[in-house]
């Protein structure tokens, strides 16, 4: 049962000043023309503009910081066999309670997409975990939609309120504050601001009025599967990432990104083991000391990334998406690929001729610097996966599997090909 | 990795001011270090000893040495190493004596740098990786650049070592400066006489292969495998046919042509043959002042050459040849002394130089061996002769003493009263330089026999004076150094003994040769002492004045000591490089080519892996200097041993906030 | 504001268990076999896995990497790793001597499904180092011999110097049970077995598809062309079983680089049959 | 290894095998007395020192760095001094604009029997280190955020008229480039329009349709050259602005690219906007529904609004001062020439002219504030034209391992002097390592730091010549601008 208060902006500061004593509170700070959610002192809570920004980067670092030890290692020598080494490790999780303030309800969603792999697989993530439940979540429900905002495609909403723990709107005079969790209303509670039961429909105007603000909804339907039957159709892929510079910024801005690598630093002696942020862009993330890389092209890379997002994490999840909408990998994308018009060329075109076609082998890759002319200029294959699209099963269109040439949007190419 | 660290006391060397038990107490605590001990001498035979039995013992698979300089005994700890069954670079030195021990009384400070010393000598150890030499062949034929006497007896004695020589000498006949002077220094006997034989054994030399009239164009490869192209300048006279008889140089009608062998004293013809012994002796054209090759009108020597060896048609010619090793002979040339206004700067006719004197001395020279004034064609009666006449002068930046000068001039003056028992000679002089075997004694026979007047002073000013009867006198001003008072002397000839310097184009050949040279076109040897006559480039050696002046007798000798090494090289079938050179990691390498375009050696080449440009290193070529390491921005290039990851663990031990 | 202090040891799967190298065997030039075996008494006593499982084995400072557990589960000394010679772990892995300690984070993954195939007749293939996980369950079902029908191994390696677990050979050349072929890319001088590529010699024995599961592991170009040699054969995809290899970094299917489709290689595999893999994106 | 606190401070020598550590044995044959400070590690010529050997210690606590190897004409190996001379002549140059005193470091000439020069080198130069004391540690410095350069009353006043009205020749370009692509080129990188009428995006045209959809205009920010490198071995052309030209000129100096390959269009070009600049005018996350340029003028309708901006106030900083609006080497110029102004007299950019006007730790904080925001994308790298690395760039290799993947300022700074100095005399100046940066942060002004050096140390500036070759991949046996530096 929810809880509703209100408070005025300086009881709002008030209370976040006394929350620093007890909470590490990441909230949101200016840095150059970037703001960015930092741990601040009570003395630095003072700003509310400051505090309501919309931040560049999400808030995963608060459960995933950039960096962080997962186990550090020290030695002693044998003092009569200096050779043989006596090591004991130390894994330094947990962490301390920690509030994040000012995050949007995509944000927020964005924690609960994180949980599933970190806490409900066979493993859970003990790092994750700890700061998992040492963290309390503070959401601003959104005043309005940026123009890059999708949320509402993917089934969240600028006053969600999935994976927060207090939700608070901005209203005349002051703010309304909700309690969504257990924790959220224990917090507020505390806080001992007046009830805002009085003023909830004003909130509830607030957040019609952003809702109304975001773009047309989506249109598309069946993604995950249609995502999945565009996975052999490289023509698209190329075609789509041809732009991408394939630097990461979208994984690294992005709150559902999961994805971490683990090095050693300094010697069995004294060192430590880290855990650090990693992109599925970067064409090192899957290659293997070997020398092979299933993942060589910047095209199969982003393909992988979409498809994560949009197809296998669905699957595995009942049908959540891997991305909360926020859209900041559009807004910092330095050449403005936008992730909208991926999935919806994906998933519109011809994806049902091309999931009814039988699975023929993969094409064989061709050296990386011809990739592109080659598979142009080649039929693709036209194949997919008979099970993975459910929807498909219309008429079979004999036509359709000899000269579909899955395009973008369906068009097929001109032959233009004259050298 | 089992690292053993052994610190060295060196006697008292270094225990006297580093705590060597406590670096070794220290050395423990660093990563991978097994087992740490100090010893009294590590590198003598108990010492070495030691170091195997503890590789035995303790399973070692590296050893750091902290005692002298690594210049001083890596070779020799290497071989330790080796002996106990580890690859020979699986070792490193910190050297705790010269940096450390011997430049500081400061115990405690001494003991925390020799320990640190050891600790990036331990980082950069675990990093090593066991190197192996590579093999490969030898081409077995040497080539000579330079025809003077230092190149001649290199050439020779390779030869009569069985060694095929090629040999490539500028000018038209080889013999270089020797072949130009009357007399040598201190027997007074005949130049020619000495090196005529000698010439005549380079001809006649069936394992010498003589390009004369020829000059290197460039030289590709390495010690082993060098590839050279020789441009045979055109002589416009076909050699196969010339037989040297001398009836074109008489009717030739251009006359007027400088004579370079005479130092332009005189003239000479356009065709011409530089001296009667000259090996080959062979008639060239002087295109710049050949008449039918300037006006298209005479032909006077093609009419008359009774072998129809002239072609005015001709051009120059590319030759390769491939050898193994290089032997730099190319000596010297005087500096450019008109750049000294006191002296006249060459506006005085009867100012020589003491090179032009010795062909007016020679009976084949201009003169015929008569000593004329070319003011007036008069023998003169006072010769004054100036050294140091770019020698040993910080003010023109020729800080180097020339060598030879004090001793040719004893010789010249000598000679001129031996020419002119009436003539007066002054010797103005600065120090008087006579180290060799019967040197003193021969300045000294100067001046107690002959008479010659040795004036210990700087000549500031010469001065032309023209006399009564016309002719040309020359006032010269010194102060006497030795007496403290001005001197006077006015003469009728002065000869100037000027500074020598490397030979026009040494810097642009050891450029070719990939050498070092110094700013006055003297080539660099590998080391000061020890490698005199090496270069840093490996299967380079020089002899004679090329890397400094010396005199015939010294000139001869390196030039057999450059033979020396070059027998020595080919003594093997298979020769081996160090391994510790440039490795391009195939998978980093984006193929951009910026190693290949910075490496000194020419050692990179581009190639194509699997259809992507790739760098790859000629391993022996590479001499692993590094510079494609430093330029390389993927660091897909690194020396084995100085590796990116090496010296940057030896920069975070040290630097760490 | 306090550290809340972990209270998942014991149970941190980030946190590897120290152990001691017991031995090291050079298999070949580039292959070393390490032996290791818990400090922790305890957790070794409960230490169990399945054939097919593998291991995050680690040296401190240099980092972590994944190999198979190359002892049948019998074996209660010690679990040993081959490794290839390849990146910067594997060379601190081969630096290793015994005695040294190293972190081993095990068992991941699933294992080979051998109770289905009770009855039938297996084949074994190994190429070079894919020589290793057919080790361990090829050790695995000649303890339990009577359980199956024949059993079968094809192994190949480059040149003689290449082959690893020498020691072994003429044990499997000799076994009662097994029916061992070697082969060895090109001639080589006193070589007494079969010369020529994996997939030729396969076809050359040409084992017969009923009731006979295929196992193979290799390199994937020996894997795409013996896959094609079975299916020539008339194996169906449901009975040819492969392992797959990724680059691993958590092993716990969180990291994110080691998935094809919806599946992770640490968590859903190594262990895929040819029709499960045909249900995954060709993403090889 | 801590120094040996109140003695010492810590100083590194990178001394060459053969004449410099051969001159500092010979000092201790001679038992010449040194201060006890310095630590030499051997290195086998001056020129295998990476300067960011140098920057990797004074970053991480070094007190001083000394490299000395054979005196010039000297070297070993010919030339390795000659290379090092120019490079470490740079970096001093370049030390002080990240708040690193220049003094801290030198680097000098000792042959192998110079014991006593050695002696009065060492002398002086661990003397000087003390005169300065130790270095500040990037842990004590405040912090700054802001930008203040940044800010409209700040920027810099461009150096001739920018604009943004219509390109009447861009239905010509288009024309051109259709008539390419019959002729045989597979395709021809452009921009078109992006996900909203604010943002414009590269394209790879390959039919007359696409090129129908080409855009010309302020937004066109992106500098294609970037693209060109993975058409390799493909016949196919760019579009491009005067800054864009020089990434492939520089492409092309460097064989990274064929010129046979790329056809080059250009056309000329008015100025682009540093989209910030425009998004700062209008509500924060507003839907841009149009926008309209004349003239000068840029007119945004965002929310039912109009905003208007000035390219006066919303130019890219590197447009200001740009000198090369047409391209500088074209196969196809469409349209009429820009004028070409002459350069500034002050060529700094206003990152530039903030920094010069700082302490050096003013400076240290400055881009401690700064780096501090980094989330380490390298976007910045992605988007250089210059980065031939690519795939490869030691920024995640182990081997070399100049960077840990820590989350640390020091890590993240050191990553862009890195890069810096890999583009130290190849940095075309188009900034596009600071637009792509998602987090705005100002790392463009370390490429200037370096440019403006080698300008005044080589005038040389990279992309202008497809015959040049980047100073520091060169030498000359006489510097006529790099003077021996004085050691005490």
């Amino acid at each position: 049962m929810s809880t509703f208060y209100f408070a005025a902006p300086d009881a709002l500061l008030g209370w976040l000043k006394k929350l620093a004593a007890d909470y590490r509170v990441l909230a949101p700070r200016r840095e150059g023309r970037s703001v960015m959610f930092r741990p601040r002192t009570a003395d630095e809570l003072t700003d509310m503009d400051e505090l309501l920004r919309r931040a560049t980067a999400s808030p995963k670092g608060a459960v995933i910081p950039h960096s962080e030890t997962l186990v550090r290692f020290s030695s002693t020598k044998d003092a009569e066999n200096p050779a043989r080494l006596d090591t004991t490790l130390d894994a330094p999780c947990g962490d301390v309670p920690t509030v994040l303030f000012g995050c949007r309800p995509c944000d927020a969603r964005g924690f609960v997409v994180l949980d599933r792999p970190y806490l409900e697989g066979r493993f859970k993530d003990p790092y994750y975990a700890a700061r998992r439940e040492a963290l309390v979540i503070i959401a601003q429900a959104c005043p309005t939609a940026f123009s890059t905002c999708f949320c509402h495609w993917v089934g969240g909403s600028p006053a969600g309120r999935e994976g927060s723990d207090i939700l608070f709107t901005a209203v005349d005079g002051g703010f309304v504050l909700e309690s969504v969790t257990e924790k959220g209303a224990k917090l507020l509670e505390a806080a001992g601001f007046a009830s805002g039961e009085d003023r909830r429909n004003e909130a509830e105007a607030a957040h019609r009025k952003a809702e109304a603000s975001l773009g047309a909804p989506s249109t598309l339907e069946n993604i995950p599967a249609r995502v999945a039957a565009r996975f052999r159709d490289e023509a698209f892929w190329i075609k789509e990432t041809e732009k991408c510079l394939s630097c990461g910024a979208c994984t690294y801005l992005c709150p559902t990104c999961q994805c971490f690598t683990i090095t050693d630093e300094g010697s069995q002696l004294d060192g430590r083991r880290i855990r650090s942020w990693d992109t599925c862009m970067s064409p090192l993330f899957t290659l293997e000391t070997s020398g092979h890389n299933p993942r060589t092209e910047k095209f199969k890379r982003m393909r992988n990334r979409i498809s994560h997002k949009f197809s296998y994490y669905p699957q595995s999840y009942d049908g959540e998406y891997s991305c909360v909408g926020c859209g900041r990998c559009v807004v910092s994308c330095p050449i403005s690929l936008d992730i909208r018009q991926v999935v919806k060329h994906a998933v519109e075109g011809a994806p049902e001729a091309v999931a009814e076609a039988a699975p023929v082998p993969a094409p064989k890759p061709a050296p990386a610097r011809v990739k592109a002319s080659s598979a142009a200029s080649e039929p693709a294959s036209p194949a997919g996966e008979p099970k993975a699209a459910p929807g498909a099963e219309a008429a079979p269109k004999a036509s359709a599997k000899s000269e579909a040439r899955p395009r973008t949007g369906g068009k097929s190419k001109s032959g233009k090909k004259s050298r | 990795m089992k690292i053993g660290v052994f610190v060295c006391h060196c006697g008292s060397n270094i225990e006297a001011t580093v705590d060597t038990a406590e670096v070794a107490r220290i050395a423990l605590t660093y990563p991978d270090v097994a087992h740490a001990e100090d010893s009294m001498y590590t590198c003598s035979e108990p010492g070495q000893d030691n170091i195997v039995n503890a590789i035995k013992k303790y399973g070692l698979d590296g050893v750091v040495v902290a005692s002298c300089s690594p210049r001083m005994h890596e070779q020799t700890f290497r071989r330790t190493v080796e002996r106990a069954g580890l690859n020979r670079y699986m070792f490193e030195m910190a050297n705790i004596r010269e940096h450390v021990s011997w430049i500081g009384k400061d115990r405690e400070a001494n003991t925390n740098k020799a320990a640190e010393l050891v600790r990036l000598a331990v980082e950069k150890l675990r990093r090593d990786a066991p190197l192996h030499s590579k093999q490969f062949d030898v081409t077995k034929r040497v080539l000579v650049i330079g025809g003077g006497v230092a190149g001649i007896q290199a050439a020779l004695d390779c030869a009569d070592g069985g060694i095929e020589v090629v040999m490539v000498e500028r000018e038209s006949t080889i013999g270089g400066k020797m072949a130009k002077l009357d007399k040598t220094f201190p027997t007074v006997d005949c130049s020619s006489c000495v090196l005529s034989p000698k010439m005549v054994d380079v001809a006649q030399h069936p394992k010498i292969k003589l390009y004369a009239y020829s000059e290197v164009e460039s030289i590709s490869g390495f010690v082993g495998n060098f590839t050279v192209t020789i441009r045979k300048k055109t002589a416009y006279v076909d050699w196969d046919k010339c037989t040297g008889c001398g009836t074109c140089t008489e009717k030739c009608p251009a006359r007027h042509s400088p004579d370079p062998f005479n130092e332009c004293v005189g003239e000479t013809t356009a065709i011409n043959i530089p001296f009667p012994q000259a090996i080959p002796k062979k008639a060239v054209i002087d295109a710049r002042y050949c008449r039918k090759l300037t006006t298209g009108k005479c032909g006077v020597c093609a009419r008359v050459c009774p072998t129809g060896a002239i072609n005015y048609e001709m051009k120059d010619e590319i030759v390769t040849e491939q050898v193994g090793a290089v032997v730099a002979a190319t000596g010297y040339d005087l500096m450019d002394w008109t750049i000294m206004g006191e002296y006249g700067g060459g506006r005085f006719p009867d100012v020589i130089t003491s090179l032009q004197y010795e062909r007016m001395l020679s009976a084949n020279g201009p003169t015929a061996g008569h000593i004329k004034r070319p003011s007036d064609g008069r023998e003169p009666g006072v010769v004054a002769f100036i050294q140091c006449v770019g020698s040993r002068d910080r003010s023109i930046d020729r800080p180097y003493c020339s060598g030879f000068c004090c001793m040719y001039t004893a010789k010249q003056a000598i000679l001129t009263r031996d020419h002119m028992p009436e003539s007066r000679s002054f010797v103005f002089y600065m120090d008087i330089r006579a180290p060799g075997k019967m040197y003193d004694e021969f300045t000294r026979r100067a001046v107690e026999e002959y008479g010659v007047q040795y004036v210990r002073g700087r000549v500031s000013a010469i001065q032309p004076i023209r006399r009564a009867d016309g002719s040309l006198g020359y006032i010269l001003r010194a102060a006497d150094t030795l007496l403290g008072e001005p001197v006077e002397v006015e003469a009728d000839m002065v000869v100037l003994a000027v500074g020598i310097e490397g030979a026009h184009g040494a810097g642009e050949l050891a450029e070719k040769l990939r050498i070092s040279y110094d700013k006055y076109g003297f080539f660099m040897e590998r080391h000061v002492k020890l490698a005199p006559v090496e270069t840093n480039t490996a299967g380079v050696y020089l002899a004679g004045v090329c890397q400094g002046a010396k005199d015939i007798p010294a000139s001869v000798a390196q030039g057999s000591a450059a033979a020396a090494k070059v027998l020595s090289l080919f003594s093997r079938d298979k020769l081996e490089n160090d391994p510790q050179i440039a490795q391009v990691d195939i998978k980093r390498c984006v193929g951009c080519g910026k190693c290949v375009d910075v490496c000194p050696y020419g050692a990179i080449k581009k190639i194509d892996f699997r259809g992507q440009p790739k760098a790859e290193v000629v391993e022996t070529v590479c001499q692993g200097c590094g510079v494609c390491n430093a330029t390389c921005p993927q660091g897909a290039i690194q020396v084995s041993h100085f590796t990116d990851n090496q010296i940057l663990a030896e920069v975070n031990a040290l630097c760490q906030f | 504001m306090s550290e809340h202090h972990c209270t998942c040891h014991g149970n941190n799967p980030y946190l590897p268990e120290v152990a001691t190298v017991v031995e090291t065997v050079q298999e070949t030039p580039t292959i070393k076999t390490i032996r290791v075996r818990f400090d922790n008494e305890e957790a070794w006593e409960k230490f169990r896995y399945e054939p097919g499982q593998v291991g995050q084995l680690s040296v401190f400072g240099a980092g972590e990497s994944t190999f198979v557990i190359n002892t049948p589960p019998s074996c209660r000394d010690y679990i040993q790793f081959s490794v290839l010679l390849a990146g910067e772990v594997t060379h601190a892995i081969h630096k290793l001597q015994a005695g040294d300690k190293v972190g081993v984070r095990a068992p991941l993954g699933n294992w080979f499904p051998y109770n289905d195939w009770k009855g039938k007749n297996v084949f074994f293939v190994g190429g070079g180092i894919g020589m290793a996980p057919i080790r361990t369950i090829m050790l695995h079902l000649l303890e339990h011999a009577s359980d199956y029908g024949q059993i079968s191994l094809l192994y190949g390696a480059r040149s003689p110097q290449d082959m690893a677990y020498q020691a072994d050979l003429p044990g499997w050349l000799s076994h009662e049970h097994l029916k061992t072929t070697l082969t060895i890319d090109r001639e080589a001088e006193g070589w007494p077995h079969k010369v020529g590529l994996i997939p030729n010699v396969l076809k050359e024995i040409g084992p017969r598809p009923d009731n006979t599961i295929a196992v193979l592991c290799g390199p994937p170009i020996m894997i795409k062309f013996t896959l094609a040699a079975f299916q020539e054969l008339g194996f169906k995809d449901e009975n040819i079983v492969t392992t797959l290899e990724r680059r691993m970094k958590c092993g716990i299917g969180i990291c994110g680089r080691c998935n094809i489709g919806g599946k992770y290689v640490c968590l859903d595999g190594p262990v895929f049959t040819q029709a499960q893999l045909n249900q995954l994106p060709p993403e090889m | 290894m801590s120094v040996l606190s109140g003695k010492e401070l810590r100083i590194v020598g990178f001394l060459c095998n053969w004449c410099s550590y051969g001159g500092a044995d010979t000092a201790g044959t001679a038992r010449a007395a040194q201060p006890t400070d310095l630590r030499i590690i051997r290195v086998p010529c001056s020129g295998r020192v990476n300067p960011l050997f140098v920057l990797k210690a004074l970053m991480n606590g070094a007190d001083g760095v000394l490299v000395s190897g054979c005196h010039p004409r000297d070297c070993h190996y010919s030339a390795g001094n000659f290379y090092a001379r120019r490079r470490l002549e740079i970096l001093k140059e370049f030390l002080p604009i990240v708040g690193i005193d220049p003094a801290r470091f030198e680097y000098t000439w000792v042959s192998a029997s110079e014991g006593q020069r050695w002696k009065e080198v060492v002398t002086s130069f661990t003397e000087r280190i003390h005169r300065l004391g130790p270095a500040p540690k990037w842990a004590d410095v405040t912090p700054r955020y802001d930008m203040p350069f940044s800010a409209p009353e700040n920027r810099l006043e461009p150096i001739r008229p920018l604009g943004c009205g219509a390109n009447p020749s861009l239905p010509e370009l288009r024309e051109s480039i259709k008539k390419a692509l019959a002729e045989g080129l597979e395709g021809v990188l452009g921009w078109k329009a992006g996900f909203d009428p604010l943002h414009v995006e590269p394209v790879f045209m390959q039919t007359p349709e696409e090129v129908d959809h080409l855009v010309w205009g302020p937004f066109n920010v992106h500098n294609l050259a970037n693209f060109l490198p993975q058409y390799k071995g493909r016949r196919i052309g760019v579009v491009v602005k005067g800054c864009d030209s020089k990434g492939v000129i520089e492409l092309l100096a460097e064989k990274l690219i064929d010129k046979d390959d790329v056809t080059i269009f250009g056309m000329g070009c008015n100025g682009t906007v540093d989209l910030n600049r425009v998004l700062e005018k209008l509500p924060e996350g507003a839907s841009v529904e149009d926008v309209k340029c004349s003239g000068n003028t840029i007119r945004v309708t965002a929310g039912g609004q109009e905003y208007t901006v000035s390219m006066q106030d919303a130019a890219q900083d590197k447009c200001r001062q740009c000198t090369n609006p047409n391209a500088v080497l074209s196969d196809v110029f469409v349209g009429p020439r820009v004028t070409e102004p002459m350069p500034p007299a002050d060529g700094r950019s206003g990152a530039l002219r903030f920094l010069d006007e700082l302490s050096l730790e003013e400076r240290m904080g400055f881009w401690k504030g700064q780096m501090e925001r980094c989330i380490s994308c390298h976007a910045c790298r992605s988007a250089c034209p210059m980065c031939v690395c690519r795939d490869h760039c030691v920024s995640d290799a182990r081997d070399p391992a100049w960077l840990t993947r820590e989350d640390d300022v020091v890590q993240k700074l050191f990553f862009q002097l890195i890069h810096a100095q890999h583009l130290a005399g190849r940095c075309t100046g188009c900034g596009e390592c600071q637009r792509a940066c998602p987090m705005g942060i100002p790392v463009f002004a370390l490429k200037q730091q370096f440019g403006r050096k080698i300008k005044q140390i080589f005038g040389y500036g990279a992309g202008m010549d497809v015959n040049g070759v980047p100073p520091l991949l060169a030498y000359q046996v006489e510097e006529p601008n790099i003077k021996e530096h004085e050691l005490s």
